[in-house]
């Protein structure tokens, strides 16, 4: 008999490809993004598959949702702000053509060489990590791995994250003048029920990251997912005066982490060599702290521009209307 | 049980694949958000049946988040596409 | 019919398709679609390698990479997004 | 096979022929109000039917707790989507007939 999860797996790849070519080749910009979306819930499910249940979640809640809402975002910007006369997309040279694809099948199939020239199933850094396990503070090898045994690897990625907003900042400045979308009455209720529920779901998940799949990019995410709704419905309207509230948010993990990791090393330790009776404090703190940043980070990328007045247009931010 | 559990979800995969021909066809913003509200309540169920096949009750979490997320979404969708075209 | 041999082959294809959308897509939105479509796919061939074949327990260190990349990739996106959005809004006012 | 699994098994499936009938609805009928009448169904019953089997045969009260959690969660979030959906759909039938 053949086993139908075998079957499942099949499908679930075929839907993945075919869903990564119709986002790629569907007409409509809208369709490309929800066909996008439903892609990457389909990858989450197949990592699922792979008993990777924590990169599921922060694909699910970052790589899908807050891209999601991003790429929305630029798209409604550019339907709204028309273009008096689109320019006509040039025609490409056949020989740039034969190029590109050349450079296409040459780089998959190196890729797919490597895939299957490498070992596979075999022992990587699993029996390490299980190894050191008991000297990580946390329970869950995930958490282990991103908060003390690379740490550093983590500190740039919230770095990474920091020179973004900083980037996105100094691109777009000047403050939101859409109105607020009406959503109604219905819309309100559900809001005050779930943002609470949403809050304390990222607080969950931050908990429960240093026993089971979970921890601070998942829970921040999902704190940054009650920004974007706040956003969205104009519940909160960022005002100049919020910039050094943001600032400090901002800053807040990046700092902490850093902080940390260097004053471990009083006790003639490495930086990142947490002392074994504080390492669970300590990892649970970075945590918090960088979860804290994440959400308020991702919230600001999601709204894009730094709120500054400016003078011609300081006059149309009648943003609280729905309220 | 697993092998039931898995011609079950093969079934449900199917189904909602079935429905994404909804977001080509279109025509309005309104029905390719549909079929993806109908993919995202498809997911939580699969997740809810693997977390059983492949005894991992941290997929209830996953599930948790996915259900979540897809609300968040389709709330950004409404809102950005509700006051999109101007007349 | 491993698990890991299908969504290998899944992976790179997915890698493929936006490696290809990336250089022949003429919409700015869909080249930074096509550009994630890569990061999916080279984080199904690492969470691949990271498979073990009792499944319960998978190498945790490619699993924590492909977490800092999925940030790293939003963060991307999101500059290039703001680029854009700026960019479209220069040209709007060229055109004026 | 016990009588337990039996059960789970056929809320289970009867959950999925919710979500065939909720796609095909979603598919075949002609509106978007109908079709937003069968994906509510898909959504409700489809998922509360497989959540209600999956709760029989999971193994600890925490994780019947978080699948009630999930279900209670969708069933709110649907319905809101769902009067979203056909309020912008609403709005631009309107916008279009004026």
């Amino acid at each position: 008999m053949i086993d139908t999860m075998v079957i499942f797996d099949l499908l679930l790849a075929v839907a993945v490809v075919a869903l990564a070519v119709a986002s790629m080749t569907t007409r409509d910009m809208f369709a490309a993004i929800v066909l996008f979306v439903v892609f990457g819930l389909l990858s989450a499910l197949a990592w699922v598959r792979l008993s990777a249940p924590d990169v599921a979640l922060a694909e699910a809640a970052i790589g899908t949702g807050v891209t999601g809402a991003l790429l929305l975002r630029t798209l409604h910007h550019v339907q709204t702000v028309e273009r008096k006369a689109a320019p006509e997309p040039l025609p490409v040279p056949m020989g740039v053509q034969i190029a590109n694809a050349a450079f296409c099948g040459l780089l998959t199939l190196g890729l797919a060489a490597a895939f299957a020239g490498a070992p596979r199933g075999g022992p990587g850094f699993d029996l390490l990590v299980a190894d050191a396990m008991s000297i990580s503070g946390v329970d869950h090898p995930v958490t282990a791995v991103l908060l003390n045994f690379r740490a550093y690897d983590t500190l740039m990625e919230v770095v990474v994250l920091l020179a973004a907003v900083i980037a996105v900042w100094q691109i777009e400045r000047g403050l939101s003048d859409a109105p607020a979308p009406a959503l109604g009455e219905v819309w309100q209720g559900f809001a005050r029920l779930t943002l609470p529920a949403i809050v304390v779901v990222g607080t969950y998940l931050l908990w429960v990251g240093s026993s089971a799949p979970g921890g601070a990019f998942q829970g921040g995410a999902v704190l940054a997912a009650v920004g974007l709704l706040l956003l969205l419905s104009r519940l909160y309207v960022p005002r100049p005066s919020h910039r050094g509230a943001a600032r400090v948010a901002f800053v807040l993990g990046t700092g902490a982490f850093a902080a940390v990791a260097l004053l471990v090393t009083g006790g003639g330790r490495m930086p990142f060599e947490y002392p074994l009776e504080h390492a669970k404090t300590l990892i649970l703190l970075i945590e918090g702290l960088v979860t804290i940043s994440i959400a308020v980070t991702l919230a600001a990328l999601f709204h894009g521009r730094e709120p500054v007045a400016l003078p011609e247009r300081a006059a149309g931010t009648g943003g609280r209307d729905d309220a | 049980m697993t092998s039931f559990l898995g011609g079950i979800l093969v079934v449900l995969l199917a189904s909602v694949l079935g429905g994404l021909v909804r977001v080509f066809r279109g025509p309005g913003a309104a029905d390719r958000l549909m079929a993806a509200q109908l993919f995202g309540t498809a997911a939580v169920a699969m997740l809810l049946i693997l977390s059983q096949v492949m005894a991992m009750p941290a997929l209830l979490d996953v599930a948790m988040v996915f259900a979540l997320l897809a609300a968040v979404t389709l709330v950004a969708f409404v809102a950005l596409s509700a006051r999109g075209r101007p007349q | 019919m491993t698990p890991d041999l299908i969504y290998g082959v899944t992976g790179i294809a997915v890698f493929a398709i936006g490696l290809v959308g990336a250089i022949v897509a003429q919409n700015r939105l869909r080249r930074v679609l096509a550009l994630k479509l890569c990061s999916v796919g080279a984080g199904f061939v690492l969470i691949v390698a990271a498979w073990r074949s009792p499944p319960d327990a998978p190498d945790p260190v490619p699993h924590a990479l492909v977490i800092t990349g999925i940030v790293v990739m939003v963060s991307a996106t999101a500059v290039a997004l703001a680029l854009i959005r700026r960019l479209h809004s220069l040209e709007a006012e060229d055109d004026a | 096979m016990t009588p337990l699994e039996l059960i789970a098994g056929a809320l289970i499936a009867l959950g999925a022929v919710f979500f065939i009938a909720g796609t095909v609805g979603v598919l075949r009928f002609p509106d978007i109000f109908c079709r937003l009448h069968a994906l509510t169904k898909a959504d409700g019953l489809g998922l509360g039917l497989v959540a209600l089997g999956v709760g029989l045969l999971a193994a600890s009260p925490g994780a019947v707790v978080r699948i009630a959690l999930v279900w209670f969660f969708v069933v709110v979030a649907s319905a809101t989507c769902s009067h979203l959906i056909a309020r912008h759909a609403l709005e631009r039938a309107r916008r279009e007939r004026s």
